[in-house]
């Protein structure tokens, strides 16, 4: 295959993982307004998960599954003390707890061998490098599909209108009944099974993984994809997702093009900078705005006001 | 007589050093629509808070329904079939005045994350249903036209009484009704009373009620609790309790400027 | 269309597409002060190979990527030369922990990577070390030698600072089982490269009264290493240091040099005594860029060198083949950092290092070879 | 001209829509007017738009003959305006005693101590509290303390936002008590409310709001006496 | 164990989070939101510092002051160009959070660009004392002695004057400060030019004990936080306690977990397991400030 192909095929598998990542936050953050800045965490939950049973001779799809299921466990070990706080708390609870798990990877090398990373052999013994590249690509894809089609069943539904109704008020939400403890850490599952399906992905398609490939600013880089893309929509943070990684790769392979007077990696992180107060600034909604929550009654009231219409 | 539905026996809850409610005694009987008056800052939105769970009491017994409720958070009390409405509206801002009113409906099938996703059936139905049956109480409440307005950009008045529509979407068997005619044009403040009313005859429903305009009052409860300094300090038929020396002194007052307290 | 087989052009007048090789350097990083110096090493073996006719008449073209002293960074430098430029053969990772990080990656993609400088023995046995090679002997060597160093002296509490690192834990592991019974090992302290502030593990070691402390880490950290290592008074101990300490940029420091004229030793591989062709390197180095070569300058050389030779033999096309092509050639390949043979993985099997102390010559500092040591 | 106050043509609303349309009042120097209307019909939009909260799309206003047509609110209070919000209208993160000294903050005479003791003396309830957070009190406390504060600017002119909802029998006619000892002494009032009965008692003039327009304007006591008005706005039928 | 000189270490590490927690916690209270790129500000005081004492040869206290200065204004401009316009557009305490987050990346990038990545660290060389068991630097000194004079400083401005009043009132309610005539952009501008000056003085404290890097603020942001929720938000006695706690917490912990043969990278967990533990069972910090409903 052209290198240029391979690279292209290559970004797309990226775009696809972390836009499940993306989705993932959307449901924390875009419809309930958890303020979760630990995303790679379980993203790295999820990538360790699938290595160390995948090492442990588990077959590829099970450990996937499995992996999703663990991180989805941290996700609710973890909101259980967590989500009683501040958001603003929240987030820098979530946050440390992300930095926190990676250095606890990093020391504990009995575990999943510390500093030296893991190696995960490749789950599609295709012999193929193309093959190999094309399958993963579809694997992404599918489940990408399925992550949004779930997400949009979600969204629109008594769920999500629950969802959206923590993230305005919760105490609101509590005194008509609505367990905001529950909700909360279901939604934090949720979120945490999805971004550690992504992190399994990940091991699975990159090969090797250490506490390095799981630094805050993976975090950072989903939260640009949700807001670029605009939290509440499931279509928005995967444009969202798709946008901000070609940008990524586009600045780097821009300089070999042209002469950049600044460093790619400086211009590149400041543009990121740009681009988000720009996009808070003039569209804090994002490309996409949230969609009103779509459901029978919906239709139903309006067939109320307007008896004509349908 | 059968125990009431609401029974309070000696709540107490301090703030701090100061005590806001101070051994309050109350019941609220099956059908029953019952005020709650007394000065500003006699506790009365603290005793309300109390029971339904939001303001965890520091002493005495709630009992709803025959349980024991004082240890309860505010979403058990619900699902025992008790209903609040804010003194200052909570509603969600950003959701459409539709939405928070179903939203508030009890025992909803899709309340629950595995129907919510795959037994659509089940909520289906109830949508339709609840849908109805919030259009209804938005066009008591002179709100139908904003049906798909946002919650949060209506006026004063209009939260208030969507605060008040949410509660009644979830028809619990007792209401606690914070002021509701506070900031509500009079004319739509006699409209919500006498449909509460009706609501009291037609399906039982029982109703705390905290509110200043004596008017209302004396036109649609059974029974008013006078409370003062964080007591009861008067029951009886609202004909009786306005005629009462006690309650002169405590809330009408006889100098204004006063506030003997 | 990068790294085509010329062979399809078989009239050989016409110019061959470039052949694309590439290097992944740490410009930037913790690394950085020898980062540069290494990419011109190799700038000036594909120069005098480029002028002596490319590989097969085609030019060699270079391009470098920064790898920025970081695993992460380093692997997506070898997948971006790898795919959009399609490279069959990279110089580089620099730093252990970006080969390991690579190392799978690039054995599926059928790239061979060619370390000049990653030294982890974790690296040794992987199961794709088909795909890697590396020019500088592995810690297993150098950690013999600082060793060495403790037992000579007759230390007998000693502590470990190094950074978590796959470099610094593997001379850590190494130095700590080659001293069982021998020593004791006091005080282990692994510290995170990045956050740069070491006054309270330093503070810790010291309440541990180490008469000698065993270092690995890089140039950034160290610097930082020993100037709190002077304000927590850590002068009450010898210390003894690793090759990715000796830099210019360690010595810049007043309050560092200082510290390490008065207490601190290291080990680096260097060439074997009087080794002609080392001279020869060093003088057109230093024509050309107007420097001395520094640490690890003649293994990126020889590096260069073996693989576009290897290039040449065996086509450019098919990286096992290069790969073994190198191994074969490596069987007393006479390069600049001393005569190279590989074991069956691809490391070297003998290295030479130099002990080496900082002196204090007028306002500056410099470094100074004690001994050589032969493993 | 003895107006303090005169709003002409206003047109006001939020973002982009239109709440408030084409409405002119006045108010006389020491005056005392009210406006009421159904619920939603602009008033609070219209009083915010007299202070530049709300978006003001055409309208001109005068204040003791100056034109202060989208003038930040700061300002206007330094002027003499003073303001009662509906709702959030205490500092609740301040004391009791601190809310009241911020009420002064354009002040920079040295009345500032013998105002709040004088505000201590009308509201004993607030004096009880002064060491306590605004954010504690109940809402009839809250109440007062809003217009204890803004009375403390020692404004020219009071705009009140519904000052009386929550307030019981006695605190209610207690503040209308002070307000009216307040307008005695030269301040100008313009209150919103929904106690119709009540404050077309307490007012000389009001005006009637409805759908972000004026239904009706005049005497307080004719309004009262207006058997549609009655019925329509004032539920007092009969 | 020399505890006296884990002590003192303490209120050397304590004395830094003071200062930077309480210059995070002016902009925290007022504009109800963690700045996250309080970080960046403070490596940039540290930058400034380095260039003028290193690049341009001026005395300490000159770089001191001029870190706080070019701070500050940056600080101020960033407020003025990008957290009010979007407070005015109503933006939720989230997507301040994210903007100051992305203002983190430009400022970070920037100074890596003009400075570069690796670190670079001051000449100076600070005299070491030996007193009995413990060993005390000039710059430790200065640094305590700096911590409680902000401290202390900046209580009194917010208790006892009139803008600090006027401080307090914007944050708890800025509409209606504004309806008692507080020009409340002013008090804005002010509080965080404070704010900023103060965290670029800490980033150069910062610089001079260890190193300058662009990652500097970023590396202290996590227990710069710690100390300001402990402490409860706006509340200076709150703050002091918090940071000597965080600071013990750190030194002590190091020589425990290197004791436990843990890796003393733990120590970053240390201030946050008390963090939360304190949270949890108290959610107002420290402080006895009680925020009403
Ligand atoms: N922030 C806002 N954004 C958009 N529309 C709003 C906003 N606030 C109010 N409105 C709309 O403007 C209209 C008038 O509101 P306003 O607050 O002026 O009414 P009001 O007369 O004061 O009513 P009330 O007596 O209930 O306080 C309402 O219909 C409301 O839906
Ligand atoms: N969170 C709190 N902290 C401290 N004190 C409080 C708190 N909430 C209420 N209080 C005090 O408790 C007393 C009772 O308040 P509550 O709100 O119950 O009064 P209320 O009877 O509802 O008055 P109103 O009719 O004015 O609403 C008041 O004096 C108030 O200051
Ligand atoms: C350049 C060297 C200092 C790199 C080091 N030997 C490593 O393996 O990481
Ligand atoms: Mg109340
Ligand atoms: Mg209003």
């Amino acid at each position: 295959m052209d290198p240029i192909l391979i690279y292209g095929l290559n970004a797309l598998v990226y775009i696809g993982i972390f836009a499940i990542v993306a989705l993932s936050l959307n449901a924390e953050y875009g419809y309930t307004g958890l303020a979760s800045f630990g995303k790679v965490a379980y993203f790295m939950i999820g990538a360790y998960s699938f290595a160390l049973l995948v090492q442990a001779g588990v077959p590829w799809p099970l450990a996937m599954l499995l992996s999703a299921g663990i991180a989805s466990l941290f996700g609710l070990l973890v909101s259980l003390p967590a989500i009683r706080l501040r958001e603003d708390y929240l987030a820098i609870v979530t946050l440390t707890f992300g930095e926190i798990l990676r250095i606890f990877i990093k020391a504990e090398d009995w575990l999943a061998n510390g500093v030296w990373g893991m190696n995960i052999a490749p789950s599609f013994a295709a012999g193929n490098f193309s093959l190999g590249l094309l399958l993963n690509l579809a694997l992404v894809a599918g489940i990408l599909a399925a992550c949004f089609f779930f997400m949009q069943l979600l969204a629109n539904s008594p769920f999500g209108r629950i969802m959206r109704a923590l993230r305005e008020d919760e105490i609101a939400a509590d005194a008509i009944g609505k367990n905001r403890i529950k909700y909360k850490a279901q939604v934090f599952m949720i979120g945490s099974a999805m971004a550690g399906l992504g992190g399994a992905l990940f091991a699975n398609f990159v090969g090797y993984i250490s506490p390095e490939s799981f630094l805050p600013i993976i975090t950072f880089t989903i939260w640009m994809m949700v807001i670029l893309g605009g939290p509440g929509s499931n279509i928005g943070v995967i444009v969202g997702a798709a946008a901000v990684q070609l940008f990524e790769r586009g600045t780097i392979i821009l300089k070999d093009y042209v002469d950049l007077p600044v460093d790619p990696t400086n211009l590149q992180n400041i543009l990121f900078g740009l681009i988000i107060i720009v996009i808070l600034m003039y569209r804090p909604s994002g490309l996409f705005k949230e969609s009103k929550i779509n459901t029978l009654g919906t239709r139903r009231a309006m067939r109320w006001l307007n008896p004509s219409s349908k | 007589m059968a125990e009431p539905l609401l029974k309070v026996e000696n709540l107490v809850k301090n703030y701090g050093g100061l005590c806001a409610v101070d051994g309050a005694s109350l019941e609220v009987g099956r059908g029953r629509f019952v005020g709650l008056v007394g000065p500003n800052g006699c506790g009365k939105t603290t005793l309300l808070s109390s029971i339904y769970g939001l303001r965890p009491s520091d002493g005495g017994r709630v009992t709803f329904a025959g349980r024991h409720i004082e240890k309860m958070a505010p979403h058990q009390i619900f699902d025992l079939g008790m209903g609040n409405a804010f003194q200052f509206p909570r509603l969600f801002p950003k959701m459409t005045v539709l939405d928070n009113m179903i939203i508030a409906a009890r025992n909803q099938p899709g309340d629950h994350l595995w129907n919510s996703l795959l037994r659509r059936g089940k909520w289906h139905q109830d949508e339709e249903r609840l849908a109805i049956r919030a259009m209804q109480l938005l066009e008591l409440l002179n709100l139908s036209h904003l049906t798909f307005a946002k919650a949060g950009e209506m006026s004063g008045g209009q939260q208030k009484l969507l605060e008040i529509g949410r509660s009644l979407m979830a028809e619990p068997e007792l209401l606690l009704l914070d002021e509701p005619a506070a900031g509500v044009n009079p004319v739509l403040g006699r409209q919500i009373f006498a449909e509460l009313d009706k609501l009291k005859r037609e399906k039982d429903m029982s109703f705390l009620i905290i509110e200043h305009r004596l008017e209302l009052l004396i036109s649609y409860t059974d029974w008013v609790y006078v409370m003062d300094r964080g007591k009861i300090v008067l029951q009886g038929e609202p004909e009786k309790v306005i005629n009462d020396p006690i309650f002169f002194e405590v809330y009408i007052g006889a100098s204004a400027a006063g506030g003997a307290r | 269309a990068c790294g085509d087989d010329s062979t399809t052009n078989p009239t050989g007048t016409t110019s061959k597409p470039d052949v694309n090789l590439g290097a992944v350097m740490d410009l930037t990083g913790a690394l950085s002060g020898i980062g540069s110096s290494l990419a011109d090493g190799i700038r000036l073996a594909v120069k005098q190979a480029n002028a002596a006719g490319g590989i097969d008449g085609a030019r060699i073209n270079l391009i470098v990527e920064d790898g920025k002293t970081d695993p992460t960074a380093g692997f997506e430098a070898v997948k971006k030369l790898g795919t959009v430029n399609g490279c069959k053969v990279i110089i580089g990772p620099m730093i252990s922990g970006a080969v390991l990080a690579s190392g799978e990656w690039a054995a599926q993609n059928k790239v061979l990577l060619i370390s000049p400088s990653a030294t982890s023995p974790a690296i040794t046995n992987q199961a794709w070390r088909q795909y890697f090679i590396r020019t500088a002997p592995s810690d297993t060597l150098q950690g013999k030698a600082m060793a060495q160093l403790v037992i000579d002296a007759g230390y007998k509490n000693v502590a470990i600072v190094v950074q978590n690192t796959q470099y610094g834990v593997g001379i850590a592991d190494t130095v700590t089982g080659l001293l069982a019974g021998k020593a004791t090992v006091v005080s282990t302290v692994k510290y995170d490269p990045t956050k740069l502030d070491y006054l309270s593990d330093l503070q810790a070691v010291k309440s541990k009264n180490p008469d000698v402390v065993i270092h690995a880490g890089y140039e950034d950290d160290a610097v930082i290493i020993f100037k709190q290592a002077a304000q927590v008074g850590l002068d009450s101990a010898k210390w003894i240091t690793s090759e990715g300490v000796k830099v210019d940029k360690t010595i810049a420091d007043a309050q560092a040099a200082a510290f390490m004229a008065k207490v601190v030793t290291g080990t680096n591989p260097v060439a074997p005594a009087g080794l002609a062709l080392a001279a020869t390197y060093a003088a057109q180095y230093k024509a050309e860029y107007n420097r001395d070569p520094g640490t690890y300058n003649d293994t990126v050389y020889d590096a260069t060198k073996l693989a576009i030779a290897a290039m040449q033999n065996v086509g450019t096309t098919d990286a096992a083949k290069i790969s073994a092509e190198i191994l074969r050639l490596g069987k007393n390949y006479a390069g600049v950092s001393g005569t190279i043979t590989f074991d069956q993985y691809g490391d070297r099997t003998t290295a030479t290092f130099e002990q080496w102390k900082v002196v204090q010559s007028g306002a500056t500092y410099k470094y100074e070879q004690i001994k050589l040591i032969n493993q | 001209m003895n107006d303090i106050l005169t709003a002409s043509g206003i047109v006001a609303g939020y973002g982009d829509v239109h709440i408030v349309n084409g409405v002119s009042l006045r108010l006389e120097n020491g005056g005392n007017v009210a406006i009421i209307g159904p619920n939603g019909s602009g008033k609070s939009t219209l009083l915010k738009s007299l202070l530049g909260f709300a978006r003001l799309f055409e309208g001109r206003i005068v204040f003791d003959s100056l034109d202060i047509t989208g003038l930040s609110s700061d300002r206007t209070i330094t002027m003499g305006l003073g303001y009662v919000p509906q709702t959030d209208n205490v500092f609740r993160n301040l004391t009791v005693q601190e809310n009241l000294e911020m009420g002064a903050f354009v002040r920079r005479d040295g009345g500032i101590k013998s105002d709040i003791a004088r505000m201590y003396q009308l509201f004993p309830e607030l004096e009880r509290r002064k060491k306590f957070y605004a954010g504690s009190l109940s809402g009839g406390e809250r109440q007062m303390l809003a217009i204890a504060r803004a009375m403390m600017a020692n404004p020219r002119v009071l705009l009140l936002d519904e000052p009386l909802a929550s307030l019981s029998h006695k605190a209610a006619e207690g503040i209308l008590e002070k307000l009216r000892l307040i307008n005695e002494q030269g301040t100008a009032l313009i209150t919103i409310e929904q106690d119709t009965r009540r404050i077309l008692g307490f007012a000389r003039r009001a005006y009637v709001l409805v759908g972000g327009r004026l239904a009706l304007e005049g005497e307080a006591a004719t309004i009262l006496e207006n058997e549609e008005a009655r019925k329509r706005y004032l539920g007092l039928s009969g | 164990m020399n505890w006296a000189q884990i002590l003192f270490n303490s209120a050397v590490t304590g004395s830094l989070y003071l200062i930077s927690a309480v210059a995070l916690t002016l902009v925290y209270g007022l504009a109800k939101f963690p700045n996250f790129a309080h970080a960046e500000i403070m490596s940039l005081g540290g930058f400034i510092g380095f260039w003028v004492t290193e690049q341009l040869g001026a005395p300490l206290p000159v770089a001191f002051a001029a870190a706080f200065l070019v701070a500050g204004i940056v600080g101020y401009l960033s407020y003025r160009g990008i957290f009010k316009p979007l407070t005015d557009r109503g933006a939720s305490l989230i997507h301040l959070m994210v903007a100051s987050m992305a203002l983190g990346f430009i400022l970070r990038h920037t100074i890596g660009e003009i400075w570069g990545f690796s670190p670079l660290t001051l000449s100076i060389v600070w005299p070491a004392y030996d007193i009995g068991p413990l060993r005390v630097t000039l710059n430790w000194i200065i640094l305590i002695i700096t911590a409680v004079a902000v401290g202390i400083g900046l209580h009194f401005m917010l208790t006892r004057t009139r803008i600090g009043k006027a401080i307090r009132a914007t944050a708890s309610n800025p509409r209606l400060a504004l309806s008692s005539g507080i020009n409340t952009t002013r008090v804005l501008v002010i509080t965080w030019f404070v704010s900023a000056g103060l965290a670029g003085v800490a980033g150069l404290f910062r610089g001079v004990e260890t190193r300058l890097s662009p990652y500097l603020g970023w590396d202290i942001l996590l227990p710069t936080f710690a100390v300001a929720m402990l402490g409860g938000i706006g509340s200076f006695y709150g703050a002091m306690a918090a940071a000597l706690i965080i600071g013990l917490a750190e030194n002590v912990g190091v020589v425990l977990l290197a004791e436990a043969g843990l890796s003393t990278e733990y120590r970053m967990a240390i201030p946050f397991i008390i963090l939360i533990a304190v949270l949890i069972f108290r959610p107002q910090g420290l402080a006895k400030a009680f925020k009403g409903n």
